[in-house]
């Protein structure tokens, strides 16, 4: 299990090619999340992302959840790294990676990962618009990773 | 003392990053902590959306918070 | 959407990082399976993977399934590059990537895809193993990704 | 004349990659080009699992094949 929380940007595939070769022996197989920096929100163009975090929890988080992954689903290991700081338009924010046999195994524990650290992880995400800037509020639907439309208070909006 | 820190939009609002509060001994809960850290800081807090955690792990507002803790209050996380 | 059905190995990052920016603006994240070629079998070690393919069936499955996944799922476009010949252990054998505006689309629709590939894609593993060669059967627990340990004819095996 | 590949398992039984047939006017089904196949190879391919495409589309024992198609027999596939 490998958490990294860093400022710096990350090349995915890199990570994973670098990953210890003996923690994911026998693996058949990868799941990987890579979440970007949109260039639009809801209301406005997405000039940059601030993203705050509380050190120290966020790795604990991280971690528990991780630990948790690897007691429900038949996986091999994860690696999850998150990025805080200034973000451009494009920049990658988080990756989860998960090693499996079987591949459903990878699928359910990386899906469950993005789904509890969404809603865990001490991480807070401010965009800057031309409008200015505002925290990102967070949304029940965009938490549960919904495609369908779905609104929200405060700022009422609507993902099409 | 104990140490109550604030993140994102709450600590915007509070306008500092941390406090340190004198506790009562045996301890108070997270919810008196929020009332403490508002009287200190001259700004209201309550909030429907608010969350703790205490010693770095998530807890609700009747968690029990001894001296020496470390309390934090943030809004809902949106990492990810 | 593209399709590679390739000899040629692949590097999964350097595929997706040469995705034509286009295709995918405003993509909130990917999700992505690489499979890989294990070391061992149900009752073997592999030394080697040979694959056969029906080519031109082959492309024309695999763009109809990403097409299929298009009209299912709110994505925003997908990669899938498949290998065939001689394989060695850890080699990547596949790759599907999937982006989207909400993860929720992505994680269904490139298992959607996997699974899909399984059941229709004309690919055949042959394994090499010291005992000597073996074609690969069809196994409806792997078909169904199924992490639980499942046994099948002929060959009975349990993957534990 | 129509064109039948076998691919795999069923090609190394059959022996050879491809082979034609003359087909009757009027097409037959892949089932009778399956029944054709083996009397020509000599080699009984009858098998619960085998899968059939004719011009390069999955298709049921019951499917037209027409003069000029390309039929494939092949074993479940194994991909991904």
């Amino acid at each position: 299990m490998i958490i990294k929380v860093q400022q710096e940007d990350f090349e995915p595939m890199a990570e994973m090619a670098a990953y210890p070769v003996d923690a994911i022996a026998g693996a058949g197989g990868s799941v990987t999340f890579i979440g970007t920096v949109r260039d639009y929100s809801e209301a406005a163009d997405i000039l940059a992302m601030e993203i705050e975090h509380y050190p120290g929890m966020t790795e604990r988080e991280l971690e528990r959840i991780s630990a948790e992954a690897a007691r429900h689903y038949d996986i091999i290991d994860s690696l999850i790294i998150h990025r805080y700081g200034h973000l451009a338009p494009q920049d990658n924010i988080v990756m989860v990676a998960v090693w499996s046999r079987h591949r459903a195994a990878a699928f359910d524990a990386c899906r469950f990962l993005m789904d509890v650290l969404k809603t865990s992880a001490p991480f807070w995400k401010k965009e800057v618009t031309p409008a200015g800037v505002r925290w990102v509020t967070d949304c029940p639907g965009c938490r549960a990773g919904s495609r369908e439309g779905h609104t929200h208070a405060p700022y009422s909006h609507t993902h099409s | 003392m104990i140490h109550v820190k604030f993140f994102a939009s709450v600590r915007e609002r509070i306008g500092v990053g941390e406090i340190f509060l004198a506790v009562p001994e045996g301890g108070v809960t997270v919810a008196e902590v929020l009332a403490l850290a508002e009287g200190e800081a001259g700004v209201p807090l309550q909030d429907a959306h608010l969350l703790a955690a205490v010693n770095l792990q998530h807890v609700s507002f009747a968690g029990v918070v001894q001296d020496g803790d470390e309390v934090a209050f943030f809004p809902p996380v949106t990492g990810g």
